[in-house]
């Protein structure tokens, strides 16, 4: 677990560094030169997923465990350490974080209202994401958990669309109403871990008692659940998205709600596991009522956005009863889901910016017949809604499939309520198909363009992410098992 | 009668007066003596106390000392105050400044 | 000689006071010239307390004691007057014939302030707390214009005399259990006799003296009124360095009450919660921005309470950052308001409308102080809060921190609702643009950077402060 | 890689059913704006892929079964296997699927002529024709579990092909879901055993359940939950009417889809485990049960629409049925023959009946027939033969299936089966008449108004041209079929031979799939076998006899002059209603769904998010400020009020302490 490289190029820091710099170029630019500003902004985010690919392609999954790891003091007095590497959980989803940051920006290339603003605090929310995902010490995951919260609040008040104060608000208010349960959480446990580290694997070996690791866990499950729209935390997540911008519900719903279910796993599974077991039923509970209920509540909404908000409530209710399995599968799966759910909902959302950007509704009643007048655009989103239906060959079939697995095994009841849940999605993401894309050609958005060759970029390449890996989900597999399969051992 | 506790409760007994006074005068002068008897309790208290306790009696004195120095101190800026809110207000009755609240 | 080195920047700030004192009898007032020596004379200062700030010895029969905690907070109160006499550029809010007395008081009151973290002895605790006192009486009051306001400064003054008469009365009867009114002889005595009513009673009524100063609830009453009331810089200075002054007393007094009774933690306990829900809830429903950070101040009294209430040296390093911390957000926060309303008036929140067109600078500067103040990292408020808090659940105070922590999302959304009138409100009538000068986007990148590298980087500050907090045992 | 290219065997299976996705793939991307190029490619990648399966079969038709895997990905416990397994049912099955689907496609280049979405439609038949083709020659459950989702997504885009339509967006709709109920039965038995038996393989499971390697406890368990997988994908009730409904499609792809090929998947998957099933004899019951309900029911449905599509699709559903039965009291061979000659002639009823629609444009029956349907002389003696076989009549493949699958039944001990069975053949045989009747003997004669008249002016002779060239395009798949139709009943031996041969399979296959087989091929020769003994002449006349009996009703009532032409159920008219209305199967899963899922559940949780979850964060929030707003009142502008407060307080504490 403590492989350390520790001279060799930090590889880690310098990833989040792309962001903070790229941030800090931005901010120096002269708020009108916005061509210029998107082009920074562009050349940060795919250095950021070169090099993303390359740690990926680097890491090597045969010896597992922690790799790139850099570990400096901080703090002396309490014990903080800069301490980042990957494994097979955080690996993928720092892919994933690119991925969508380089897509997400690509996006709002036709974004003309305070450009400069926007993608910087578009850098700052994307580093704080960065920064959870590799950090290894509780304090650095938490101030980075912060810092990519409150950015929301600006990136959907300002840019957002409908009740965008209302929903920034809450939003914002009630993902930090989580951090109220991490923090204390997390100095819990450091002081109960003798207060002189927040070193994750020096706590990991420390072992604490049951009493702690219960009520640890439970709160870093209400406050990580909180961000993983985990029912009944999930409100926020339609009336959030729906207020969004474009690439703000792409990075939000793709990569932050996974934050949510990356700190279960990373904080609360890690050095609680008697913790886990305690409350495994919980977690299984409230995964499978998120699964039907986000789906059946999804069949009833008129607002594209807000379907797409529950059918996230629902695929993130998978990932929860795949880590409440406790089983090599169910984390597989878990992990597997978080990257497959994460390009697929930006798919989803950038599609639903590109419709919303041209017609300027997204009810879904007004909207119909598009597939006449923008096939492209549409096909991108029926791609996304197959994708989130689970069909075969996608992702997130393999994510489920494994997860299914393992709930049925663990818990026969759930892991066959969640098993109608595939139907449940079916049904309500092809009406939305249908009633949106299909119909008779729609006279007020004939004369709509479709979708460029050049924004049609990011779409494809979230595409053939959701293809590649649903093809070759050995590719991500092993890399996850890694990690996972000595983690299990623990419950 | 030559005792601590009589100066004792004499001087809680000033120091309840000056409070009583502070809460129920509504003249701005009226409470500004309540202070000072509030001051005068604490003062008879360190005489008490350095007359029957300590070892070493000029502490208390000093104190009482630089007390009285600072009440007049007080008294003066007190009062300029007053004075200054006369001018505005044509009232010293503190039922006049009530309007910042909330 | 060494006795003359200890007691330097005091002396300075004297000097300081002194001159003003003489400008003051001038008849022609001169107040852009008064401006330029404040602001040379604050900055000597601050270099001399900066200089002496590694002194250690005791002065005047050993009733002022200069340590490294106290020059820690000399530094801050010599930073903070700096800032407060540096934004005090345009004077508005103040008659300019007064502006000498202004620079005079404020000078008096940061010597007063300076001496109050050094005293080790009642009578100069009491001598020291009463002088800056009676600065700001007159400070408060001096506001020129606004009537409405100006029943804020017989407020301060009732509220201030009775909390002194209160805390002296206290002072009395610890004397008299006691028996001797030098603190760390106090220290040794009092647990003893700590079961007295007498000594319990005189316990509580002189820590209500710095409660008051503090603002701790239900000591606070004074703070929004006179936050509201007096003038910008006034106001500013308030905010900064007299809470300082007043987290260094709490400080090195809390010692006093001493680990041995428990029932004194709890009573802290409880007002360091009271404090923070009180304040956080009632500055949801304010509109008037100085009157929202007063609010927001007597919540912070209460988180810093809870790095003090851990009575130990780790709570008092944190409690001192936590104070550090406050002093550069809070600062930052006022800075704005001063230059947007430079015209002396209140700054209602709507009036910030559009602020990130007017001055995107101020508008940062005033956006990582206000997510400082809410506690959001990278700044150094969020590190300051982290520390806090650590030192709670190094006590095992795991409900404390968990109820300060609803407090800092309840605080969250009134600092979004200035956020968002900076950032997002389209301004309904025409404001003029706000004018930068050089010194001002100096300083604005300064606190920024102070901000956030005190938040990243807190090792080299918090060791500084963890020395300084060991020198208090 | 390299073994791809060096095994000819390997290398013809991947590329025939992998060419087709490539194929989508170049069509959706590059040539979507050039509809001859894609159909060329397409029919072209399609026809490699027939030749591919035509020598596959022809090289390994008396070689042992073959099986190649690679492992897919490996989690926990888990190893996903991938891999292709050639044995005489796939093989079989693979080129059924080769040879009407290039069929069907060379029919579409004239059918679909001139469509805006030509192109769109060649890529998804690609879609489907890989999809289909990887299905059948799945070697493990897993994996052809996947394709038969992907078989599922390729109907769901072709049903709706027409999305302008409401009622076409609805079907692919209705038939997607459907599937996807069974689907998740399928799904569930396959993680039960993945969980009881941790292999999906499917030579190992036939293996393990024909040496009991299997608990009977989970073997039903999973049994039941797979064939759940046939209800919804070979539309058995309850699940049946997705069917009917997906006519909206094309009718080449109703005739390639939901008729010959994709439809029958579920009966395929059903003898592609045979001998999994049949360990479990409370599953097979079952089966029975559902295939007899199914075969009457649809029969009764086809009975009373005058849709000519209808028709073929309930009969569909009913062949369906009659398989399930089949394969379900052990006529393994009988099934899949069933299975066989249908998809030829069920293929060809459909072609034929598109090239009427696409001449008349409408799918009534009474009106083609009266605007002169029997007119266009291929199509009527082609359509003429497929109801011929449909009806079972000698000497048309309809004919031999049928009698097998009869003889079969009888051998069951309970003979209501049997019976079932001869009333379902009379059945099918009335309703294909009565088509037939209507069309070649309309009421009232034809009338003298032929369609090209709407036509004309200078436009007329290119489109008599191009009619021509559409024309043949349609008409010589159907003939090709015709002639197999005629012809394929005389190869039923061989056939037999062929996929009943137990096989001394080299290698460490021959202890699974040789066992495997011979299981089969017990089973079936013991079904075979009580047949025989029953007596053969007895069973052929009686299926003959019902056959005929069929048609000659129809004929008493569409066919002879001055009939009514109204059927006797119209003398019913409750009943008439009920077969029409699909005994209300329809009616009350849209009430269903209505009311229990979107009035109910929706609206109840939507309502519950609104006002409960969100309504209780909101109402935390008013109660937050309107506690600032109370306790603002503590700092009341009265001074002495705010110092009786600190006084009080203070004293509070004093209190505590003191006390």
């Amino acid at each position: 677990m403590t492989a350390m490289n520790m001279a060799g190029f930090p590889i880690l820091t310098t990833i989040l560094m792309t962001t903070i710099v790229g941030l800090l170029v931005i901010i120096f630019i002269p708020p009108e030169k916005t061509k210029l500003i998107k082009q920074v902004s562009l050349a940060s985010a795919s250095l950021g997923l070169v090099l993303c690919l390359w740690l990926y392609h680097a890491y090597d999954f045969q010896k597992g465990g922690l790799q790139f790891v850099e570990r400096v003091l901080w703090v002396k007095s309490i014990g903080i350490y800069w301490f980042n590497g990957v494994d097979g959980i955080n690996l993928p989803m720092m892919l994933l974080t690119s991925v969508v940051l380089f897509t997400g920006v690509w996006t709002m290339w036709e974004l003309e209202h305070r450009v400069k603003e926007f993608f910087a605090l578009m850098f700052l929310l994307v580093a704080g994401v960065y920064g959870v995902f590799m950090s290894m010490d509780l304090f650095w995951i938490f101030v980075w958990y912060d810092v990519s919260l409150f950015p929301m609040y600006p990136l959907i008040a300002i840019w957002g669309g409908t009740r965008k104060e209302y929903g920034a608000m809450k939003l914002t208010l009630y993902l930090l109403a989580g951090s109220a349960f991490i923090l204390p959480a997390i100095l819990f446990l450091w002081a109960k871990g003798g207060g002189h580290t927040f070193d994750l694997f020096m706590l990991q070996k420390i072992g604490f008692t049951p009493y702690v690791q219960n009520v640890a866990f439970l709160m870093l499950y209400l406050g990580f659940g909180i961000l993983a729209a985990v029912w009944p935390f999930h409100t926020w997540s339609p009336v959030g998205h729906v207020a969004a911008p474009t690439a703000v519900s792409m990075i939000h719903a793709g990569v932050l709600m996974k934050l949510g279910a990356y700190g279960v796993l990373r904080i609360g599974m890690t050095l609680c596991p008697q913790g886990a077991v305690y409350w495994s039923h919980l977690m299984a509970l409230l995964g499978t009522i998120g699964i039907i209920y986000g789906a059946i509540a999804g069949l009833g909404q008129t607002d594209l956005k807000y379907v797409i908000g529950y059918s996230s409530v629902s695929h993130m209710g998978i990932v929860g009863l795949g880590l409440a399995t406790l089983s090599v599968n169910g984390i597989n799966g878990a992990v597997f889901q978080m990257f497959a759910h994460g390009i697929m909902t930006a798919l989803f959302f950038s599609s639903v910016g590109f419709i919303y950007d041209r017609t300027h509704t997204k009810i879904i009643p007004e909207l119909g017949g598009l597939s006449k007048t923008m096939p492209v655009a549409s096909s991108f989103f029926i791609f996304a809604a197959l994708a989130g239906i689970g069909v075969p060959l996608m992702a997130s079939f393999w994510a489920e499939l494994l997860v299914l697995t393992a709930a049925v095994k663990a818990f026969p009841v759930a892991g066959i309520l969640a098993c109608m849940g595939m139907i449940l999605s079916a049904l309500f993401m092809l009406r939305v198909v249908q009633r949106t894309f299909y119909g008779e050609k729609n006279p007020r958005w004939e004369h709509i363009p479709d979708v460029s060759k050049f924004l049609a970029v990011p779409r494809v390449i979230l595409m053939s992410c959701i293809l590649f890996f649903g093809l070759f989900p050995k590719v991500m597999l092993d890399v996850i098992q890694s990690t996972v399969i000595p983690f299990v051992t623990r419950f | 009668m030559n005792s601590l506790s009589t100066y004792l409760i004499i001087s809680a007994l000033l120091f309840s007066l000056g409070l009583l006074g502070i809460l129920q005068r509504r003249n701005l002068i009226g409470m500004l003596i309540s202070v000072e008897l509030l001051l005068n309790a604490a003062n008879l208290n360190f005489m008490a106390y350095n007359r029957f306790l300590a070892p070493d009696p000029v502490v208390g004195q000093v104190i009482t000392l630089f007390v009285m120095g600072l009440a007049a101190a007080e008294a003066a800026i007190g009062l300029s105050i007053i004075l200054a809110l006369y001018r505005k207000m044509h009232s010293i009755n503190i039922e006049a400044a009530q309007k910042m609240k909330g | 000689m060494t006795d003359f080195m200890l007691f330097l920047p005091e002396l300075f700030f004297i000097l300081g006071a002194l001159l003003f004192f003489i400008f003051s009898l001038r008849k022609t007032p001169n107040p852009a010239g008064y401006h330029r020596w404040a602001v040379v004379l604050a900055a000597a200062g601050l270099l001399v307390t900066v200089a002496s700030s590694h002194q250690e010895g005791m002065l005047f029969f050993n009733c002022y004691r200069v340590d490294l905690f106290s020059q820690v907070f000399k530094v801050l109160m010599a930073l903070g007057t700096i800032w407060v006499i540096f934004s005090s550029g345009e004077l508005k809010g103040i008659d300019t014939r007064q502006h000498a007395e202004y620079y005079f008081l404020i000078f008096v009151c940061t010597l007063a302030m300076m001496m109050l973290v050094s005293s080790v002895e009642l009578l100069t605790i009491y001598v020291s707390i009463e002088l800056s006192s009676y600065s700001l009486y007159l400070l408060v009051p001096m506001r020129r214009g606004e009537e409405r306001y100006f029943e804020c400064g017989i407020k301060y003054f009732m509220i201030g005399v009775t909390a002194s008469g209160l805390m002296l009365f206290g002072i009395s009867l610890l004397f008299g259990v006691g028996h001797t009114t030098y603190v760390p002889q106090l220290i040794k005595v009092l647990p003893t006799v700590i079961s007295q009513p007498a000594a319990i009673v005189g316990l509580v009524l002189a820590l209500a003296g710095f409660f008051f100063k503090l603002a701790v609830f239900p000591f606070h009453i004074w703070a929004p009124d006179v936050y509201q009331g007096a003038c910008n810089q006034v106001t500013t200075y308030i905010a900064t360095v007299s809470k300082m002054a007043a987290a260094a007393m709490i400080i090195r007094f809390a010692g006093i009450s001493g680990g041995a009774s428990p029932a004194m933690i709890k009573l802290l306990i409880v007002l360091s919660i009271a404090s923070m829900t009180f304040g956080n809830l009632v500055a949801l429903i304010q509109k008037d921005i100085k009157r929202l950070l007063a609010y927001s101040s007597i919540a912070h009294a209460g988180y810093i309470l809870i790095g003090i209430l851990t009575l130990n040296s780790q709570g008092y390093a944190a409690a001192m950052y936590y104070a550090a911390a406050y002093l550069i957000m809070n600062y930052s926060v006022f800075m704005v308001i001063m230059k947007v309303a430079d015209d002396g008036h209140n700054l209602q929140i709507k009036e910030l409308a559009g602020l990130h067109k007017r001055s995107p600078l101020l508008a940062m500067t005033l956006m990582l102080g206000l997510f400082g103040l809410a506690g959001i990292p990278p700044t150094a408020g969020f590190t300051g809060k982290f520390l806090v808090f650590a030192a709670a659940l190094g006590k095992g105070y795991l409900y404390l921190v968990i109820i300060g922590m609803v407090n800092a999302t309840i605080s969250l959304y009134y600092y979004l609702i200035v956020f968002k009138a900076a950032y997002l409100l389209k301004p309904v009538k025409e404001y003029p643009p706000v004018r930068v000068d050089f010194w001002t986007q100096f300083m604005s990148f300064a606190l920024v950077i102070m901000s956030i590298y005190l938040g990243v980087f807190p090792d080299r500050f918090l060791s500084l402060t963890e020395a300084a907090a060991r020198s208090l045992f | 890689m390299g073994a791809i290219f060096r095994d000819p065997v390997l290398f013809a299976t991947v590329l025939g059913a992998n060419l087709p996705f490539f194929t989508m793939a170049v069509i959706l991307i590059f040539t979507r704006h050039n509809p001859r190029l894609s159909s060329q490619l397409s029919v072209g990648s399609i026809a490699v892929s027939a030749v591919c399966a035509i020598s596959l079969l022809a090289k390994l038709f008396f070689a042992p079964a073959l099986q190649y895997q690679t492992l897919w990905f490996v989690s926990g416990k888990l190893n996903i296997v991938f891999g292709y397994y050639l044995d005489p049912l796939s093989l079989l099955m693979l080129t059924i699927v080769g040879i009407i689907a290039c069929l069907v496609q060379i029919y579409s280049l004239g059918y679909m002529a001139g469509d805006p979405g030509y192109s769109r439609y060649y890529a998804f038949q690609s879609l489907f024709a890989w999809a289909m083709m990887n299905m059948v020659i799945a070697g493990s459950m897993l994996q052809l579990f996947i394709f038969w989702e992907m078989v599922g997504l390729a109907s769901y885009f072709l049903i709706g092909f027409y999305y302008e339509k409401w009622s076409a967006s609805q079907a692919g709709k209705k038939a997607f879901v459907m599937n996807r109920v069974g689907d998740v039965g399928f799904f569930l038995g396959l993680i039960l055993l993945l969980l009881g038996f941790g292999n999906l393989g499917i030579p190992e499971l036939n293996h393990a359940a024909s040496t009991h390697g299997l608990s009977q406890g989970l073997l039903t368990a999973s049994a039941l939950l797979i064939f759940c997988g046939v209800i919804g994908k070979s539309a058995q009730f309850p699940l049946l009417t997705w069917l009917p409904d997906a006519m909206e499609g094309p009718t080449p792809v109703s005739a390639l889809l939901h008729s010959a090929t994709m439809v029958a998947a579920g009966v395929y998957m059903f003898s592609r485990i045979f001998p999994f099933f049949s360990g479990s004899h409370d599953a097979m019951q079952f089966a029975l049960v559902i295939g007899t309900v199914t075969m009457l029911l649809s029969s009764s449905m086809a009975m009373v629409t005058y849709d000519l599509k209808q028709v073929w699709a309930y009969s569909t559903v009913s062949q369906l049925g009659y398989m399930v039965m089949a394969l379900a009291s052990g006529g393994y061979f009988a099934g899949v023959f069933h299975l066989t000659t249908h998809a030829g002639f069920k293929a060809l009823l459909f072609l034929c009946s598109g090239i009427f629609i696409h001449e008349f444009h409408t799918n009534d029956m009474r009106i083609i027939g009266k605007q002169g349907g029997r007119k266009l002389k291929i199509p009527m003696v082609c359509i003429t033969v497929g109801a011929l076989a449909l009806a079972g009549v000698f000497p048309f493949s309809g004919f031999f299936s049928k009698e097998a699958i009869l003889s079969v039944l009888a051998a069951q001990p309970n003979k209501i089966w049997f019976a079932a069975g001869l009333f379902g053949a009379v059945l099918t045989a009335y309703y294909s008449f009565r088509l037939i009747f209507h069309i070649l003997l309309p009421m009232g004669g034809i009338e003298e108004k032929h369609h090209h008249d709407d036509h004309g002016g200078s436009s007329h002779e290119h489109e008599e041209e191009h009619h021509g060239y559409i024309f043949w395009a349609m008409a010589i798949p159907v003939m090709i079929l015709a002639g197999v139709s005629l012809v394929l009943g005389f190869a039923e031996h061989p056939l037999e031979h062929f996929i009943m041969r137990s096989v001394n399979v080299p290698g460490e296959l021959a202890a699974h799939g040789g066992a495997a087989l011979q299981t089969v091929a017990h089973v079936a020769a013991e079904g075979a076998g009580h047949a025989h003994e029953s007596g053969s002449p007895m069973l052929l006349i009686l299926g003959v006899s019902a056959g005929l009996l069929g048609i000659f009703v129809a004929w008493l009532e569409y066919g002879r002059k001055g009939a009514s032409r109204k059927g006797f159920l119209s003398h019913v008219p409750a009943i008439w209603k009920l077969f029409d209305l699909r005994w209300f199967m329809d009616v009350f899963y849209r009430k269903g769904l209505d009311t229990f899922m979107y009035a109910g559940l929706t609206s109840l949780f939507t309502l519950n998010d609104r006002r409960i979850i969100d309504g209780g964060i909101d109402g935390i929030c008013i109660f937050t400020e309107g506690s600032g707003r109370l306790f603002s009142f503590l700092q009341s502008g009265m001074l002495q009020f705010n110092l009786l407060l600190m006084v009080l307080c203070a004293g509070a504490a004093v209190l505590y302490f003191v006390i």
